[in-house]
């Protein structure tokens, strides 16, 4: 992993008037609605997703607001049963599946691959406008008469509910396949584009979370389409396989949808630790430690997350043969997760780190995600989680994951790449007060509910008793911090778009490959396919000039860097004689491939 | 691209092998003569060939498991050759071979708990007919389960049960006024046509009862015998449910 | 159900009121403190390397290094105690399963939405009582309100936090759980899994008392508690217990939920579904829960309600109830049930 | 490792994609994404045959006699159809291969030709089904003969024709039956139109000797519907 003396690393430099970047590079509404290009569907998916998120988010406040108090606060028990099932369905299919692949993974896995494209664009396009179609069904269903099963539709009561159920099922069936085309693209991409000298030991962290991602989106995606089609058609046929009336089985629906859903916990969380690599390394300015177990570990994630859906079903009338293997494969979850927790923790041993706002939602998701993981042993032990199953304590749990983790990944991401993205820098004060804010609000909000749920308070209740009320309050207090710290986002990110800095292609000063390009990036990612001969934490390894490729000035730790960088630069000469001394073996090893 | 497989050439073009016509021809010859070898071995009682199991009433194990090895074979002829599976990457061959094993592990994992359920822990846990009465659990439509713990008193109200339905039905109507509607699906179930009902209900209860009665008693030995003690408390083991069967 | 009236309720667990609780809670604590001790390890060590080592001028990161001794020690360690876990889990799971020989069997049904117990001599009631350390069979039911699909049975769970003990009630499947309780009182019980509209009032409460008392009880069948004096006041409870709550209000301007709010209805007319209209006297009211189908209200659909299958005595205090709510609700007679006058008219 | 700075002399062809730097990576990108969804496919497919597995161990009786109503000799008959299709398919992408136009468009034409051929007979399959009330769920009302016999279409079988009921529950197997045969007809559909825009592509001579990527890709999407048959036969029909 050595720095080549001819690397073309294009974008860099002046080059960049060459050629125009990708949202310059045509005009029209048409020639975004139809683009083949990936940055450009990533960035409709962006938008789509935010869009999503934001609804999902007024759901859950709604939710928060009718906790507030016992009884009747804003709406009657049908409504409640509504928004909860609105919030689940909207946040999990219409938003955290997507958000990290096909937003972020779209834009960025082809330029970190050294690639111009993803290795199917018109499957990519299809994909979001699949998407699309989805999303106005669940659309209609809301509008139609809503739903009210909860997002996991369990039958019998999906059988029995009046609520526009089948619009939704085929609005998550449509998703699927979204879901399934983009993870056979990013597998096919992965395997077949990547750069000259990119081999599997250099690919970039992101890429292997992506990649397992993927992986899990194509074998276990397909299974929630089945389930939701046999759903469908024991409403509209009564088939008699899940509906107990007609001899089938309510249990095995649990099989059939926890087969997809627990993967599905993967596909939420492994983009999530994906990001978080990549800003570990940037802003500690050091190789992720143990780079191979990391990499593997999510693999393994992405497999092990086949053989442990049981454990959602553990006092749900599974035979005990059924429940012994599960919990015992669940725990066998806690060695990969931990291999990443420890080795996020020794990247940043010895490194030169840096708390600007993406490494913030980086460290946050160490602390979130680990008090996630942690929580997720209760569950996996079944004793304990015959008392904890159905309670707040497994909301909490996976409000720690899913939003503690792929959220708080996800927002990183967004702040991280932001200037890679629209060519714009942020206003670096109010997302670090947008980050207190979301970080005190998330966990006033959860941290209360593990002691509601361990208390006994069972979820996806309307209405509770008396005694639980004071958790209730703080817990919903805490939404509305949570709440505003997301308006500042919003409001920061906004402002960047309108009157933003125009952003230097590395602002973070990151030896990663995608910041090798124009800030946004050109039409076709690079001028002529890179050539990779370093890793892409090889922060020894990388120039000055491709590292500190100029700091924007309004960020106050950016001035200070900067001052740092100029010391680098003297020690600079020193290190590149070392590079050079490699080179020789540079050019050797890429003979290997 | 550190994967190329032998498709790569030095001008980057794609070279492959071509097979014969006769080749494919003999791999469809293969397929055809296993389709008809598994459909005549369908009409033969392989099982009772062997003389495994004694007497088998319908399909016996072995005819299953010839009918899916064969299966297998077309299966396999068709992959390798006809998709060329055998020439290609070997990590497509990975993909696919994975994708099944992935079936395999859906497949295991549903099955060891369906067909285990009852079978350890509590009797009455995951279980569809009370172990003790007999009854039906209610929500759904009762039905005898192979291989499930049965005790020997359940033959009777089994057979009641094959006119009555639901017995969430029967706990419903003990309401009068209820009685006449409390059955709601089994009339797709059980009963097929107005004119032949009787006949036919009789005789599904024969065989029904006859099941019953067949079923070896799997599990019960390893229970803990506590069918009559379990009611001490209270000297009535009359349940409402079980006094009025008003279909009856 | 205050929980601060027991010594070993925990800011973090309910009080321990079955032989089941301790061993769970001790393996929850275990837990507990594993994590505790891991994440004060690994963010302390992060909040410590990443002070320590934060970006300096003029001091440059350190090249990787790798560890793999280290990296395999912090893969393959925890599954000791990962093994431990499960292994006291699933040991502390199949005590939970596996009933006591001795266990006497109670029947739950849960319906949309309420709960139903059935004592071992076939008295149905909507409150569960047992007895006191004597093992527990619970064999449970999910049973259709009617006969419409939209009345079929769904899922419930059953579970009483204070026991640790909780199991699904599926439809066309009995299910079971055991407890035995240690100490006499009320506990709480929940429905866990979702079961639409009055899920969350889908409530009931276990009443544990002395063996003794428990045999006076399935003899003498439910009645009006010594400590309640008026026939209301045991008909409030018994609509509590019987998940009433769940589709009716009873206050003022409250609104209606599934079914009609019940204020000011005893004494009062009511217009009926259909045309026509009816006195809602103690008849009514008596049929009206016993026979939900034979009187529907204007506006309201059939077969929503479960019938209930009560003692005359418990419908006295419910109809007693329901007049004390009204303001016409003095019209009403009914046969006293509790305290000095149930004495006296005996 | 060159392949990014080496071109060929055929640098220009129209069907290479930009993102692509040589004909190999496009077509192996192509067979490594068919294999995926593929595998997807089998997945998908999985559900069914899951649910199959559980009923079928419940139901043992209900299956048996739920797969007695079925003709196991047009079932063979339409297997054979299938087999066929699937071996020209096989020898459409051979031609192709080949850069034999001509031969390619034949073998598509008779390929699809049999796709239609087991629609048909499919078709006259469900129609009988539906006549004698084998239908799914709350639909199933299964006709009579005059004598109180059900209709019975195997009646060399022995004690085949004393069959006067079904066991409960064969509705579950006929659900089973539809949704799984119902699922395969649709891919045998889609794939007539997969197969007629290859067809169409290759009488515009989009094919050459270089480039036939999108026939193998149609071959290999059609030999999996094959395959799935292939399974659902024995399943359904046989045992």
């Amino acid at each position: 992993m050595t720095v080549e003396a001819g690397t073309h690393l294009p974008g860099e430099g002046d080059h960049a008037h060459d050629d125009a970047n990708y949202i310059e590079g045509a005009k029209g509404v048409m020639s975004w609605l139809i683009t083949l290009d990936h940055k450009r569907i990533g960035m409709m998916y962006l938008g789509a997703i935010l869009l999503n998120f934001f609804v999902g988010g007024v759901f859950a406040l709604l939710v928060r607001t009718e906790l507030l108090t016992p009884g009747e606060t804003i709406m009657g028990a049908d409504a409640y049963n509504k928004v909860f099932t609105l919030h689940g369905a909207i946040m999990v299919f219409l938003f955290i599946i997507p958000s990290v692949p096909a937003a972020i993974g779209n834009f960025f896995l082809p330029i970190m691959l050294g690639a111009k494209d993803v290795a199917f664009p018109r499957l990519n396009l299809m994909s979001f406008y699949v998407y699309v179609v989805g999303a106005a069904f669940a659309i209609f269903s809301i509008v139609d008469n809503s739903v009210d099963t909860g997002w996991t539709f369990y039958t019998p009561y999906s059988q029995t509910t009046s609520t526009s159920v089948l619009a939704m099922t085929l609005a998550v069936f449509i998703l699927g396949f979204s879901s399934i085309l983009t993870g056979v693209n990013f597998v096919a991409t992965v395997h077949k584009l990547r750069a000259p000298g990119l081999h599997w030991k250099r690919l970039p962290l992101f890429i292997w979370g992506i990649y397992a991602t993927s992986v899990i989106q194509v074998l276990a995606t397909p299974v929630l389409a089945i389930t939701l089609f046999l759903l469908m058609m024991e409403k509209v046929l009564t088939i008699g396989i899940f509906d107990p009336r007609l001899g089938g089985d309510p249990v095995l629906f649990q099989h059939f949808f926890w087969f997809y859903s627990h993967p599905a916990v993967y596909i939420m969380i492994l983009p999530g630790m994906a990001v978080v690599n990549e800003i570990i390394a940037t802003f500690s300015r050091r190789p992720i430690f143990g780079y191979m177990f990391v990499a593997m570990s999510s693999i393994a994630l992405a497999l092990l997350g086949f053989l442990v859906w049981g454990h959602h079903m553990f006092v749900a009338g599974m035979s005990e043969y059924a429940t012994m293997v599960f919990s015992a494969l669940t725990f066998l979850v806690a060695i990969p997760s931990g291999v990443k927790v420890f080795n996020w923790v020794a990247t940043l041993y010895d490194g030169s780190v840096s708390f600007q706002s993406p490494m913030l939602y980086g460290l946050a998701f160490i602390v979130l995600f680990t008090i996630g993981g942690l929580t997720g042993l209760f569950l996996g032990t079944l004793s304990v989680d015959v008392h904890l199953h159905d309670t707040y304590f497994v909301v909490a749990h996976f409000h720690y994951v899913m939003v503690g983790g792929t959220v708080i990944g996800f927002v990183g991401g967004l702040h991280y790449w932001w200037p890679k993205m629209t060519g714009k820098l942020y206003d670096e004060m109010l997302a670090k007060i947008a980050f207190v804010f979301v970080f005190v609000g998330f966990n006033m909000t959860f941290l209360t509910q593990f002691v509601l749920g361990s208390q006994g308070m069972p979820r996806r209740y309307y209405d509770y008793l008396d005694h639980f009320q004071p958790l209730h309050g703080f817990s919903s207090a805490g939404s509305y911090v949570l709440g505003v710290g997301f308006l500042i986002m919003g409001f920061m990110f906004i402002k960047s778009l309108m009157s933003g800095k125009k952003a230097p292609p590395n602002p973070w000063g990151s030896a990663g490959f995608e910041w090798m390009t124009a800030s946004p990036p050109l039409m076709h990612n690079f001028h002529h396919t890179p050539i990779i001969s370093r890793g892409p934490y090889d922060y020894h390894l990388a120039t000055e000039e491709e590292l500190f490729d100029g700091f924007p000035e309004e960020m106050p730790e950016f001035e200070h860097a900067s001052r740092g960088t100029e010391e680098h630069a003297t020690e600079g000469s020193a290190s590149a004689e070392t590079e050079m001394e490699e080179k020789a073996e540079a050019d050797s090893r890429d003979e290997e491939e | 691209m550190a994967d190329h497989s032998e498709h790569a050439a030095k001008d980057g073009y794609v070279h492959v092998h071509v097979h014969p016509w006769k080749f494919y021809a003999g791999i469809l010859g293969a397929l055809m003569f296993l389709t008809v070898v598994t459909v005549a071995a369908s009409y033969v009682d392989i099982d009772g060939f062997l003389a495994l199991g004694g007497e088998v009433e319908g399909v016996g194990m072995w005819n299953l498991i010839v009918a899916i090895l064969i299966a297998t074979m077309k299966a396999s002829l068709v992959v390798l050759f006809f998709m060329h599976l055998k020439d290609d990457s070997r990590f497509n061959a990975l993909v696919f071979v994975g994708s099944l094993l992935f079936v395999g592990v859906f497949f295991a994992y549903t099955m060891n708990d369906t067909g285990t359920r009852g079978a350890t822990g509590d009797r009455y846990n995951g279980v569809h007919i009370d172990p003790d009465t007999g009854e039906r659990a209610p929500g759904g439509i009762p039905a005898p389960i192979p291989g499930q713990v049965l005790e020997p008193g359940m033959a009777a109200p089994e057979g009641a049960d094959a006119h009555g339905g639901e017995a969430g039905g029967e706990a419903e109507a003990e309401e009068p006024g209820e009685a006449a509607e409390a059955p709601v699906v089994e009339a797709a179930d059980v009963a097929p046509e107005a004119d032949a009902d009787g006949v036919d209900e009789d005789s599904v209860q024969a065989e029904v009862v006859e099941e019953a009665a067949d079923e070896p008693q799997l599990e019960a030995a390893d229970l803990p015998e506590e069918a009559e003690e379990a009611r001490e408390p209270g000297p009535d083991t009359e349940t409402p449910t079980e006094s009025s069967d008003p279909v009856e | 159900m205050d929980e601060q009236e027991y010594a070993d309720a925990t800011i973090q667990l309910p009080e321990q009121a079955s032989t089941l609780a301790p061993a769970v809670d001790s393996l929850y604590y275990d837990i507990y403190w594993i994590s505790v001790v891991f994440f004060v390890a690994i963010v302390g060590a992060m909040v410590w390397f990443a002070w320590k080592y934060r970006r300096r001028k003029g001091v440059k990161s350190k090249p990787p290094g790798h560890a793999t001794a280290l990296e395999l020690f912090w893969t393959f360690s925890p599954l000791i105690l990962l093994a431990y876990m499960f292994h006291q889990g699933f040991d502390g799971y199949m005590t939970m399963v596996i009933p006591p020989e001795n266990a006497i069997t109670i029947r739950a049904r849960a319906y949309k939405w309420r709960w139903e117990f059935e004592q071992p001599n076939g008295m149905t009631e909507g409150r569960l009582v047992a007895p006191v350390n004597q093992p527990v069979r619970m064999v449970m039911a999910s049973v259709p309100n009617g006969p419409n699909p939209e009345d079929a049975a769904v899922l419930h769970s059953f579970f009483i936090p204070s026991f640790r003990v909780k199991r699904d009630v599926v439809p066309g499947m009995y299910t079971s759980l055991w407890f035995e309780a240690t100490r006499e009182g009320t506990f709480q019980i929940y429905c866990t899994e979702y079961c639409g509209t009055g899920h969350s009032r889908m409530l009931s409460e276990i009443e544990v008392v002395s063996q003794e008392a428990y045999r006076e009880y399935l003899q003498r069948g439910p009645s009006c508690p010594d400590d309640i004096e008026e026939d209301w006041q045991w008909g409030q409870q018994l609509f509590a217990s019987n998940g009433c709550p769940a589709c009716h209000n009873v206050g003022e301007g409250q609104g209606r939920l599934v079914g009609p709010n019940l204020y000011n209805v005893a004494g009062t007319m009511q217009p009926l579904e259909g045309g026509g209209q009816e006195m809602a006297n103690a008849e009514y009211i008596r049929t009206s829960i016993v026979q939900p189908q034979e009187h529907i209200v204007e506006s309201y659909t059939a077969a929503a309600m479960p019938a209930f299958n009560l003692p005359e005595s418990q419908l006295d205090a419910l109809v007693a109830y329901l007049a004390h709510i009204s303001s016409e609700g003095s019209s009403l007679e009914v046969p006293a049930q509790c305290g000095e006058a149930a004495a006296a008219e005996e | 490792m060159s392949t990014a700075t080496e071109h060929g002399e055929h640098e220009h062809e129209s069907w290479l994609a930009h993102h692509f730097e040589t004909p190999v990576q496009q077509f192996e990108s192509a067979k490594l994404g068919m294999w995926l969804f593929l595998a997807q496919e089998v997945l998908f497919f999985s559900g069914l045959f899951v649910a199959y597995g559980v009923f079928r161990s419940n139901y043992p009786d209900a299956f048996e006699a739920g797969s007695a109503q079925l003709d196991r000799i047009i079932g063979g008959f339409n297997t054979c159809v299938l087999l066929v299709s699937s071996f020209t398919a096989a020898m459409a992408v051979r031609s192709a291969q080949m850069g034999d136009r001509k031969q390619t468009s034949m073998h598509l034409i008779i390929t699809i030709l049999c796709a239609f051929g087991f629609l048909i007979i499919k078709y006259f399959e469900y129609s009988a089904k539906f006549d004698h009330g084998l239908l799914p769920g709350e639909f199933f009302h299964p006709h009579h003969n005059p004598d109180g016999t059900l209709h019975e279409i195997h009646p060399w079988i022995e004690g085949a024709t004393t069959v006067t009921a079904f066991p409960p529950k064969t509705h579950v197997f006929f659900g089973i039956y539809f949704v799984l045969t119902g699922l395969h007809g649709v891919h045998v559909a889609i794939g007539i139109g997969v197969l007629a825009w290859i067809l169409y592509r290759n009488v515009r001579g989009e094919f050459t000797k270089d480039y036939w990527t999108a026939v193998d890709i149609a071959a290999l999407y059609w030999h999996l519907v094959d395959l799935v048959w292939i399974y659902l036969f024995p399943l359904l029909y046989l045992i």
